[in-house]
């Protein structure tokens, strides 16, 4: 959106929550997910070793549904909070308009397809 | 570049006051002929009292005529000699030798970010005024007036207190790391004048106000760095009333 | 560089911290869920994670979600609370000190086993 | 380039945009010239208040107003002008209250008021509470609500740009000609009715509240068109300017209750003036003070100030009403006014003459009724001879709104009324400009325009300042030939166009020693004592022979010559009138 430069465009632009809706959204998700990634590291990081972690151990773990659903919030929850984040750090930085739309563009495709591949392998299981 | 020495100050000399020496070292730039900004360093002598703004006069009085920046009042009331001084932001006329430099040591002045400079200190105010007039800056209220005043309580009137010291000498905004990096945000000037408005009792365009302050240009770009609130030099706590004005779109809106 | 104060540093801090635990979010799903294309590609990607500089990677990584968390939370204070501006400083200079407990915490855990191969 | 519009306003602070205000209001086409951004000029720097009888305090009257009006301008104020003002100023103090304006309130939530020097109740029987404050900033408040109508009216402004010619030709103003600051460019101007409210000339003093920008442009323009500056002699000297700095500390201090002591603690105002103490008139502070300092009993390294005292108000009043002063005193010297006694000195603060004008703003081209079509003058620019010889506290921001609108009305009317004067070709009409900037750059001299400016300022302030003398003053007449001969051989060595704040220094200084010029001619001239024209040589007030305006017009056939005229004092108000009489308090 381009800044408004006289009173009538501001007046004209003055319509959408969406920014305020994000706002809330990365407080919110944001308070969830200190717990979530906290107690996420310490159970797989400091609890245990990077070598425990094995493709046996991982899937029995993701075998409980508990913890499926524990790993897709994160999952949800932290790219959603991320790719926000990021699109608030391009918008900042990046300012002409073209470019701005294809980093978002492809920014926002890995993502999905991220996601994507986390939610199948979640549920693959 | 070194200049001869001479008295900086507006005040009369006395022998008695201690003269402190100081190296003065400005960012010039001159788009008819240079293709870069480069330091320049000027020797002058000044009292430990002295404005740096006095010191900043002498400069172009005695030493070099072309030096170009914006000033005033001298008293930090008009606004005009925002500078970043010593690598922050401050009225020229407000920030004493003493507080920025000891004897011997080195003051540094550089122009205001984020806004084009036009030549020297001197930069292009206009984008700012335009943050400023796109958060409408006037009162208003159609209802008809009464024939003397409108009546509002003195906590009411307290609530502007801060808001209407503002004098949009600039350097809040051109403090902000995310104006530095995108002008389209309106800014903590632009956002301190729509608090004045939103939260005067007697004006009637709050929502439209509060809608403005909603865009993506608005209050939410604000990530509290805090740099607007210590640049300020009327001591207005920007950041907070930024937050103000966040919950009154949030609840506004909600 | 401008000689902003507290505040300044956290803001940068946190994009900072928040643009890193985002790039190391993606290669996590990335090689978690690649477990789907089965063991073997699966334990490629994680015998490279098992490497030490990956590891004490994961130690800063640890201490910038830690970061990021704690001073997630120092914003959503000032954010809806009159009094969290007032004590910005103060707040960030908390969230400071648990990061740095918290690194050297896990430090403090995890190097033994690095050193120690396991 | 040229432009058109029906009304001009060549100044941005309080009259000038009062004045575009009410000219759009009048359906014609505005624009706004200022050398500045507007919310930067001075009208920011006022503090204490804009009085008008509201009674909101206690009861008062717009006949007490009128009459401290005139006992303060020593009973050289025109009577008619104080009647319509005192008059005015109530209505126009609750427009800029619906103009947003945000004013502090009493408890009942009406604008708050308090006491300022010289308003008094039942003509002069105590001190009453008239001045309307918005805390200590009440000048910044009015320039940015008035800056904040011109934004919502749509008001074309044109920033940075230095008017340096008027064009009058056969009694007719035709517009004007501007210098664009960020391009070097010259503008010409066409329109049917020119406002000048550009500000005062306290910069020819060294020390003053005024800024660095207030050069008496627009009134050296005018006077060097052979036209008449009124009451030069009559400049106000503000009792409490900061020590040495000149920075304006309100008046509104001592109307919180705040004391004026020399070195012995001694409240010495209750010796000049026993009635109101510290809330006399500016002039009879400013003299008291300089009296203590010349008998010993100065504060300070070089005993040259005495001290305010507000050790005794609550911290809240010290920080909240008078918030502005209690910043600039910690900032400047270092001294907190809630424990510390602030050194303070007189600081030259106000014109109350300059380009003489009738109620509606017009300009007068002589003392006897003549006018300049077409040209009209509001402010501190102004002289309407509201102030007399001394003005009060409060006055200078009533003055703005009250003749910054009646000029704006007028104007507007004259325009609909009117069709566009004949215009010279642009070269003839840009001629004495270019030849101005010419001389400028292209000067084959080495002065250096600070040091003349500089070497003004200290014999202004030391021989026309607060207490005068013939002997002085014909020495003065001497110093401004010198520094004007000097001035000729100024040369500017920045050749850029952009942005040449050299060339612009350099053409201010010459505006200043004109004012300087009619200044001084006309105090030297003036053999009384008179409100803040004070002479050593001539102590007493000579209503006899002096109750009559100075008319100071610039000799276009000698140089440095002054021609002084008269004009009649207005005696009487339309239904008020007040004989003159001693000026005691």
């Amino acid at each position: 959106m381009i800044r408004a430069r006289t009173f009538t465009d501001a007046r004209q632009q003055a319509h959408s929550n969406a920014e305020l809706n994000w706002w809330i959204f990365m407080r919110i998700s944001g308070l969830i997910l200190v717990f979530l990634i906290l107690g996420h590291i310490y159970m797989t990081f400091i609890q245990v070793s990077e070598s425990d972690a094995t493709f046996d151990a991982v899937v029995n773990k993701l075998a409980n549904p508990a913890w499926k659903f524990y790993d897709w919030l994160i999952l949800a929850l932290s790219l959603l909070h991320g790719a926000n984040g990021a699109r608030y750090s391009i918008e900042d930085y990046v300012r002409s308009r073209p470019n701005r739309a294809w980093v978002k563009g492809v920014f926002f495709t890995v993502i999905a397809l991220l996601f994507t591949l986390g939610t199948v392998g979640l549920f693959s299981i | 570049m070194t200049q001869t020495h001479a008295q900086a100050s507006s005040a009369p000399v006395s022998a008695s006051v201690p003269m402190l020496q100081l190296k003065v070292k400005v960012l010039r730039f001159d788009p008819e002929k240079d293709k870069k900004a480069y330091w320049t360093t000027y020797d002058v002598e000044a009292q430990a009292g002295d404005r740096v703004l006095d010191v900043i006069n002498h400069i172009k009085w005695y030493l070099e005529p072309s030096l170009t920046f914006r000033r005033s009042c001298m008293h930090g009331i008009c606004g005009s000699d925002a500078m970043l001084i010593n690598g922050r932001n401050r009225l020229a006329c407000k920030t004493l030798v003493r507080d920025v430099a000891k004897s011997g040591g080195t003051i540094t002045v550089e122009p205001i970010r984020g806004l084009k400079v036009e030549k020297d200190l001197l930069v292009d105010m206009e984008p700012f005024f335009d943050s400023y007039k796109a958060i409408m800056p006037y009162f208003i209220n159609e209802s008809p007036a009464p024939a003397a005043e409108r009546i509002q309580s003195e906590e009411e009137a307290e609530r502007m207190a801060h808001s209407s010291n503002c004098i949009l000498c600039a350097c809040c905004t051109t403090s902000c790391p995310i104006f530095w990096v995108n002008g389209s945000y309106l800014g903590p000037a632009a956002i301190v004048q729509a608090h004045r408005f939103i939260f005067d009792t007697r004006d009637e365009a709050t929502q439209q106000r509060l809608g403005i302050m909603n865009q993506n240009t608005g209050v939410w770009r604000c990530r509290t760095a805090y740099n607007c609130t210590e640049a300020c030099p009327r001591d207005i706590p920007i950041t907070q009333l930024i937050e103000e004005v966040k919950r009154a779109v949030m609840y506004g809106q909600a | 560089m401008y000689r902003g104060r507290e505040g300044q540093w956290a803001f940068l801090l946190h994009r900072l911290s928040g643009l890193a635990i985002l790039l190391y979010l993606m290669l996590h799903v990335f090689s978690i869920g690649s477990f789907i294309f089965g063991e073997r590609f699966y334990m490629a990607i994680h015998e490279t994670y098992d490497l030490w500089p990956f590891r004490i990677g994961l130690l800063f990584v640890t201490a910038g979600v830690v970061y990021h968390a704690f001073n997630g939370l120092r914003i959503i204070v000032m954010d809806f609370t009159g009094f969290g501006v007032a004590y910005q400083r103060q707040m960030w200079y908390g969230v400071m000190a648990i990061s740095l407990l918290a690194f050297v915490g896990a430090a403090w855990v995890v190097m033994p086993r690095i050193l120690g191969g396991y | 380039m040229h432009h058109r519009y029906d009304v001009l306003v060549v100044g941005a602070g309080g009259a000038g945009l009062m004045a575009a205000l009410y000219a759009a209001k009048g359906d014609v086409s505005v624009a706004c010239i200022s050398k500045l951004y507007p919310t930067r000029s001075h009208t920011g720097a006022a503090q204490g208040g804009i009085g008008a009888a509201l009674g909101n305090v206690q009861e008062d009257h717009w006949e007490w107003h009128m009459f401290d009006t005139v006992k303060g301008g020593d009973y050289l104020t025109d009577q008619d002008a104080a009647e319509v003002f005192a008059k005015d100023i109530i209505d126009a103090v609750y427009e800029l209250e619906h103009m947003g304006l945000p004013f502090s309130r009493t408890p009942e939530g009406k604008i708050a008021q308090r006491k300022f020097g010289g308003h008094t109740r039942d003509f002069g029987k105590a001190a009453v509470e008239r001045s309307c404050y918005a805390k200590d900033r009440t000048g910044h408040m009015i320039l940015q609500t008035l800056y904040q109508q011109n934004v919502k009216a749509g008001t074309t402004f044109f920033n940075e740009f230095h008017v340096t010619d008027l064009l009058i030709e056969d009694g007719r103003c035709q517009g004007l000609v501007a210098y664009e600051l960020s391009t070097g460019e010259l503008h010409t101007f066409h329109a049917k009715a020119v406002i000048l409210a550009a500000g005062g000339y306290g910069r020819v003093f060294k020390i003053t509240s005024n800024a660095l920008t207030l050069t008496g442009d627009l009134m050296s323009i005018y006077y060097r068109k052979g036209l008449p500056l009124e009451d030069m002699e009559f400049y106000q000297f503000h009792p409490t300017g900061l020590a040495k700095l000149g920075i304006l500390v309100t008046e509104g201090i001592r109307g919180e209750g705040g004391i004026l002591r020399n070195d012995s603690g001694e409240r010495f105002m209750e010796r000049y003036a026993p009635t109101i103490k510290d809330l006399a008139p500016r002039d009879i502070v400013s003299r008291s003070i300089i009296t203590e300092i010349r008998e010993g009993r100065g504060v300070g390294r070089d005993k040259d100030a005495v001290n305010i005292d507000l050790t005794h108000l609550p911290r809240e009043v010290i920080e909240g009403k008078l918030a502005e002063i209690t910043d600039l005193a910690r900032t400047y010297l270092g001294m907190d006014p809630v424990k510390d006694l602030v050194p303070i000195q007189p600081t030259a603060h106000y014109a109350m003459g300059g380009i003489p004008t009738n109620l509606d703003g017009l300009c007068l081209s002589d003392g006897s009724g003549g006018t300049v079509e077409g040209l009209y003058a509001a402010g501190e620019q102004a002289c309407v001879s509201l102030h007399g010889a001394n003005r009060l506290g409060t006055n200078s921001l009533g003055d703005l709104v009250v003749f910054g609108r009646r000029a704006g009305i007028a104007a507007a009317k004259y325009a609909r009324q009117v069709e566009y004067p004949d215009m010279p070709e642009t070269g003839d009409a840009q001629r004495e400009s270019v030849d101005l900037f010419e001389r400028l750059r292209n000067g084959s001299g080495k002065e250096n325009a600070a040091a003349i400016r500089k070497e003004l300022q200290e014999s202004m302030m030391n021989n026309v300042g607060i207490f005068r003398n013939g002997k002085d003053m014909a020495a003065q007449v001497d110093i401004i030939k010198e520094l004007k001969a000097r001035y000729q051989g100024v040369t500017v060595s920045d050749p850029s166009r952009r942005y040449n704040s050299e060339l612009i220094e350099a053409m201010e200084l010459g505006f200043m020693l004109d004012c300087a010029e009619a200044m001084t001619a006309s105090a030297l001239n003036r053999t009384e004592s008179r409100g803040a024209h004070d002479r050593e040589d001539f102590t007493e007030r000579n209503d006899a022979e002096w109750l009559k305006h100075t008319m100071a017009y610039k000799n276009l056939n000698k140089a440095d010559d002054v021609i002084i005229g008269y004009k009649p004092v207005a005696l009487k108000g339309f239904t008020r009138a007040f004989e003159p009489k001693p000026r005691v308090y």
